[in-house]
């Protein structure tokens, strides 16, 4: 497998910081990362991850209009001939609506894992692993038992 | 090939009547009317002599919305509430991005239902009469605001409807704010700008030109910031800017930020010619705040002691509602007299903190080392060495969402809680200097029984906004 | 002749139970069990140890209302949402006039209607099981806090009601708050509190006890402040009392405050026995306070920032509303946020501001000017000593309301804001030590072109509630 | 002229800094001051005025009392064979009162003169010069126009 994830943050936001964070975190845990950056469109989503047979998309909304850009994105993956995991997180609603809502909104497009902008990078590291069913490497899970 | 050079007045000509066509409103601007309209405003509407003669820092807050008689209602206000020294005038998102269209919508909009359907005010949609009519109900000098990467329009318009102070630099309002504008284009566009400030100076109107120093307000290195300041003071300079007010973002670290807002002044008089009066400005922290104004209130407190040791010309401050975006004016009201409770019972305190010599000794060496490259680069020409430098990442920003920067720094805390680089990726730095900050990261990491890691870069980036300075660990154990 | 001794215990026994007649309540203090009662409380409510081997200072606000479960619900929001380390119990007026009965017809008003007729919780009235019920109930150690000149039957209510932290002391309770009872009177009553306390302590149960250093709160000089703090913390450590917080109030300045904290510990130390555990208390500004929250913002911001420098074990937090009285309990927990924020974020910077070790050297000095003259006066004996020394005005409290202190001494700030002394009355200062406070203030009167004067001591005592630290005359002309 | 004030907090009122401003001040200005401190009675007033043979007194107030504190004053004055000016300042009502109304209800009860407690020194010294007809000190009238 290429353990490669690509990673963007989509439509017009411009935050920078949680990415970044991410994909110091993804390729400390052995992924190839490919950051898209910001302002990111679904088919710049696409495109990259057919380029790189990505195996998981990791999508980063902080400006609260998630739920628009990400309309039909799943179905441009599908065009693209993308078969990996996806992910969504960061604030995927604007005010008070409640998580459980928005996970169901976000699932309903078609992600398969929905986050919210507290989670930490490992939280999100563990789980594509168990998706992907990747072992941790060696000294990780030494580190994890002291 | 663009260059650090001054634009021929022809050539300006040449653009500014283009540039005017871009909006219905450019057709009204009349430079050498403009000049007389500037000669008949009075002392204490002058932007650049009011902050250059002023003994104490001044306080100036954020603060934009769409419609004209709100915008003047809203400047008394803080004038007068809010006492704050020096006015803003916030631009909205869509004037930034030139949808002027757009903008004209959410105006007509704001008017039709009383709402604010725009973030800030369209200036180049209320035009040189609009301009004007601000500049003449509010009773002290007011500057623009904005964050556009193509500004020009904007400039004409404001400059022409009386403003006198003008945010922004083509690195600046670039870098931090978007990835859909190269740094050569932004570059050319601030020329326009900086010529056409330059212009009004030479008849004897002094605009007051502010590159925006917080950068992405994340954690950035001060040498970074600093550097950044004198490139884009330097570019200002050069197209005839007299008045220039160099930026700085507080980190949160007294010693390190007295020392870089020191670095600042010191640095910009001996890199800026003579004939140019450099101030300085002092932006509270503009990372995440904490989602709690009484804890905003205290990240605020810090800004304004750090203020009354540094003492620069100008402070920006926040408001405890900083957490949930836009402020009501009566918060914003209280961060300025919150600020100005602070400097005023300190300022005349002899507080004189250690070690604050030996860091700005390192900032200034390691600005010199970016500055060095940047020339380097362009052959002594500061343009095309600010895209080289940029291109190589020899010059860089945290957290930039823009492509023209690498973006391979990665900032992180020292175990005193000052701002050390962790990934420096292609930043021209000496290795000295590189080994002083992995030293002190280290320490940290000591402290901390963990490795230096980008976990450090997480944790420092959430850690004002969750009440502490240095993103420290969670205790273990049943601690 | 009262003296610095021990009382015997059969003096302590028969005291006791004189005063226990005092009012109903007082029959239900049974003193062994008492003891196990304490015994049972778990680790988090023994203030002693909580606040002895704390790391970073602990906040602790002030809250006292009338009704039991009142002030349960009162302690648990300032613990939960304003985040104390330590609580208060803060008691009601006519309790420390010993008004029994009008502090009873009050609960019982309080009770029929729902509105805070008493301005604090009467414990004498709810007695030692309404105490317990209030130490039961909340989940970290709790202070009584009042301002009773003979606060003998409170003390042994309260105690045996399981609080473990009492403040006040006869001069810091007596001459700051009123003219109604001699210092001869109160040092007796104190003698006893501090027996009983040191009974408590005897059997295994520390109570702490705490002076209450800002005295006047109104520019009290340092040296004075501490000299109390020593008398009362002697006294204290005489009868028994092993854990013992001095008290100090911010004057505003930041250098003089850390010094003064720093000679406080130092002196507190030296002063008294080793057997004593000395820590110290920081109360943020106790003068008048800005009508304006925002600013009282700023005060209580500059008060976090010098105790994250001085490191007190305690620090007693103001509120925004201040200015008003008795704040909201939201207001009071904003102020708790607020002071958290500022200590957390500069706690762990490296601040060693010049001049602090000379500053603190001249507040030792001083001190031990003062506390000779206390001892010379009584032979060795610190009570005899103290009444003399009082009596004469070789030891002196300004703004004092009582007739057992001349109030002969006025202080004025100096040009960098610390205050010092311009009317000296029959203070025990050395003539150095007072020509160096006059060529301070003369440096200020220079600087503002008027005499020393009363004046100035005016303008000071107004100044902050003004928005300054020190009161400068206004500019004269048009400025 | 004896020039001698009296000076002093009615009732339960332990505000003292007023009074010792103003003590300095009257001392200053040449005047002697008689300063009875806080929480004095109408009676322990009186006593000291005719023991004095005081040509003012002035009473401070500043926790809201003062009403209640003053009703009847002026006849424990009289009683006491007091012929004197007096005057009373400070936090003169709780609450929001308007001034006008505050100096009325206090001039009804007697006083010569009300201030408030925004007042300075200066200002009252300056009355009491006037309604004892007293010249400033040489110094301080050329002090004044320099």
């Amino acid at each position: 497998m290429s353990n490669t994830v690509v990673l963007g943050v989509i439509g017009s936001d411009a935050h920078v910081v949680g990415i970044t964070i991410l994909e110091q975190a993804f390729r400390t845990a052995g992924f190839n990362v490919v950051n898209l950056g910001v302002q990111t469109s679904q088919e710049e989503f696409a495109e990259a991850a057919r380029a790189h047979d990505a195996e998981a998309v990791l999508v980063s909304s902080l400006y609260g209009h998630a739920k628009q850009d990400c309309q039909g994105f799943h179905d441009v993956l599908e065009a693209a001939d993308v078969d990996a995991v996806t992910y969504i997180g960061g604030n995927l609603a604007v005010g008070q609506d409640d998580w459980e809502r928005t996970r169901e909104t976000f699932e309903a497009l078609g992600f398969d894992r929905v986050f919210d902008s507290e989670t930490d990078p490992e939280e999100a590291i563990a789980a594509l692993r168990r998706d992907l069913r990747i072992t941790p490497p060696e000294t990780e899970r030494v580190a994890a038992n002291t | 090939m663009i260059r650090d050079e001054r634009l021929p007045s022809d050539e300006l000509r040449r653009l500014d009547e283009t540039i005017r066509t871009d909006w219905s409103t450019g057709a009204d601007i009349d430079f050498e009317e403009a000049i007389r309209y500037h000669d008949s405003l009075p002392a204490n509407k002058r932007f650049a002599d009011v902050l250059e003669s002023a003994d104490d820092p001044l306080l100036q807050p954020r603060a934009g919305v769409p419609r004209l008689e709100d915008q003047i209602e809203l400047l008394a206000y803080l004038h007068e509430s809010g006492e704050a020294d020096l006015l803003p005038t916030t631009i909205d998102s869509y004037t930034r991005d030139n949808a002027y269209e757009k903008a004209k919508e959410g105006l007509e909009n704001a008017r039709e239902t009383g709402d604010d359907t725009l973030n800030g005010f369209p200036a180049v949609n209320h035009g040189v009469e609009g301009c004007r009519e601000l500049i003449g109900a509010t009773d002290a000098p007011i500057e623009v605001r904005h964050g556009t990467p193509d500004a020009r329009l904007l400039a004409a318009i404001t400059f022409a409807g009386g403003f006198q102070s003008f945010e922004g630099g083509p690195i600046s309002y670039n870098i931090p704010y978007t990835n859909r504008h190269s740094l050569a284009e932004t570059i050319e566009n601030w020329q326009f700008v900086d010529r056409l400030a330059g212009a009004y100076t030479e008849h004897g109107v002094r605009i007051n030109r502010e590159p925006f120093g917080p950068l992405t307000g994340t954690l950035v290195p001060p040498s970074i910031a600093i550097a950044i300041m004198l490139i884009e003071g330097k570019l200002a300079a050069t197209q005839g800017v007299r008045s220039l007010t160099l930026g700085y973002g507080q980190v949160g670290n007294v010693v390190q930020d007295v020392a870089a807002l020191r670095a600042l002044k010191e640095l910009g008089q001996e890199f800026l010619s003579d004939e140019v009066c450099v101030t300085t400005v002092f932006h509270e922290w503009m990372g995440g705040f904490p989602p709690d104004e009484a804890r905003a209130n205290g990240v605020i407190g810090l800004g304004g002691l750090t203020a009354a040791i540094a003492r620069p010309d100008k402070v920006i401050t926040k408001s405890p509602q900083e957490f949930q975006g836009v402020p009501t004016m009566e918060a914003n009201a209280s961060g300025l007299r919150t600020t100005r409770q602070v400097i005023d019972m300190a300022i005349e305190q002899d507080i004189d903190i250690d070690g604050i010599d030996r860091e700005q000794q390192l900032i200034e060496r390691e600005t010199r080392n970016l500055l060095e490259a940047v020339l380097e680069a362009g052959d002594g020409d500061v343009v095309q060495g600010t895209l080289a430098a940029f291109d190589s990442g020899a010059l860089d920003v945290p957290f930039a969402p823009s492509d023209s920067a690498k973006g391979a720094v990665l900032p992180a805390r020292d175990d005193d809680g000052r701002v050390r680089i962790l990934e420096w990726g292609e930043l021209a730095m000496d290795d000295e200097i590189k080994e002083i900050h992995r030293a002190r990261l280290s320490q940290r990491a000591d402290t901390e029984g963990r490795d230096q890691s980008f976990r450090m870069v997480a944790d420092d980036v959430d850690a004002i906004s969750e009440g502490k300075l240095i993103g420290r660990p969670e205790p273990r154990g049943d601690a």
